[in-house]
């Protein structure tokens, strides 16, 4: 038995699998956010059915700093997460 | 965050696996919709900088600690809401 | 059998059982439109990581206005639709 | 609004669950967008205020009653469609 | 056994039963989203609740309109995405 | 597209049907994307005509293969960066 989630060994190994397909939901959602901003922020001349340079710049640069950005708050999320828990079961949950 | 808290005597296998899935559910879901307005609050989306600016790295963190500062309040008042009228927001049918 | 559905009781307990479900998850929708819609109107100042007065004020007020609109809306929605449903069975469905 | 009727003989009892839960689901996302849209057309954003004024609720009433009119035509248009064409709206996959 | 996917004809069946659910999700998504869009885009005098001339037409061409664009955009994708496909195939995937 | 490709020796039946199911829940992802997407960059929302003008048909063109084009370099993007930093892009849970 899990102490944290009270669950046994076969429940925690049924609630894994089920995360796990919830990872691959979720990353794939953070991937289609990310191609719907950045080709919207980036894309905006229809005069070529090609990237222009310009384009394809916008489109690595948002990529990278929407990587940082995800970084940094989920990072932010992590402590205040973890704070607001421990708030919790000061007060006895 | 316990919005699914164990009620009754004694929970089914399922039960559990649901409980701990739905609270790590709210979890993730908070952290997408913070990643969104956060995002939408605090970066210059020109993409000029593959790298987050000083000011925006800031206005990040600051962003997330208001998002938890009125997530909280949020829900407060909705349980407060709901303990006074017995319910009323939903879909009423 | 229940006459308006034709579902048999066993048939009748395992929709109750899924419509459950659903109703947790459109609560949770409907609290996490809440405060997305409520933080994107009211906190817009980046200068401080906690909510100023005139936020949280804000958002009290957001909250109040949501539910009355929330229920407004619900009752009409209702109304509408038994209405529509009388048209449709006048029509013979 | 019977979008899943009983077109087989007999169905399975997972079929009529199913086909109850689909007409229920349906009007639930109706409802959803409903508030959404109508919210957006009339409810100010500024929140000076917690209460919806007169007028507000006055355009909420009509805006709801426009919507339901606006769904049904668009259903009867793409019944119509549909039965023209055969189709044609969809992934062509 | 299916030589693309390389499934048994029991599990090409369950899969085929999948996917039917799948594609009544997606059609209700795509007439979630047109009179989303279609109202929207038409409806904005709320000084009567019942839609006027001038917005029933708009709403029927917007109909039309976006269902040609679903159309265009459907050939399109699957003419790209078949050709990414190949490329990947020449590539040894 | 082989996002999710077999790994292991012998996969189960239902790893095979989830495989496939996962594939085409990717494309048909990507699909709507791209019509939501383009709609908003090519086509006039004051539907003044019920078809799409020369000039909006020949931007949903364009706008189809640029998004492909941003999809795959994307895509491309984010495997470099995961391999040379072993992930970093997700909850970080």
């Amino acid at each position: 038995m899990d102490p944290t989630t009270g669950l046994t060994q076969a429940e925690s190994r049924e609630l894994e699998n089920r995360l796990n397909k919830r990872q691959v939901k979720e990353f794939m959602n953070l991937f289609g956010n990310l191609v719907d901003n950045c080709f919207t922020s980036c894309v905006d001349d229809f005069t070529s059915k090609a990237l222009s340079g310009r384009e394809t710049g916008c489109i690595s640069r948002c990529v990278l700093k929407s990587m940082a950005t995800q970084t940094r708050l989920s990072e932010r999320f992590a402590e205040l997460n973890a704070s607001m828990s421990a708030e919790l079961q000061n007060k006895g949950r | 965050m316990s919005l699914f808290g164990f009620g009754k005597a004694q929970p089914t296998s399922a039960e559990r696996i649901s409980a701990v899935e739905n609270e790590l559910k709210v979890v993730a879901e908070m952290h997408t919709r913070m990643v969104k307005i956060c995002t939408l609050k605090c970066v210059d989306k020109t993409y000029r900088e593959g790298e987050l600016s000083k000011g925006e790295a800031v206005c990040l963190d600051r962003c997330s600690a208001k998002f938890f500062e009125a997530h909280q309040k949020i829900s407060d008042h909705l349980q407060q809401q709901s303990q006074q009228q017995g319910g009323g927001f939903g879909m009423g049918a």
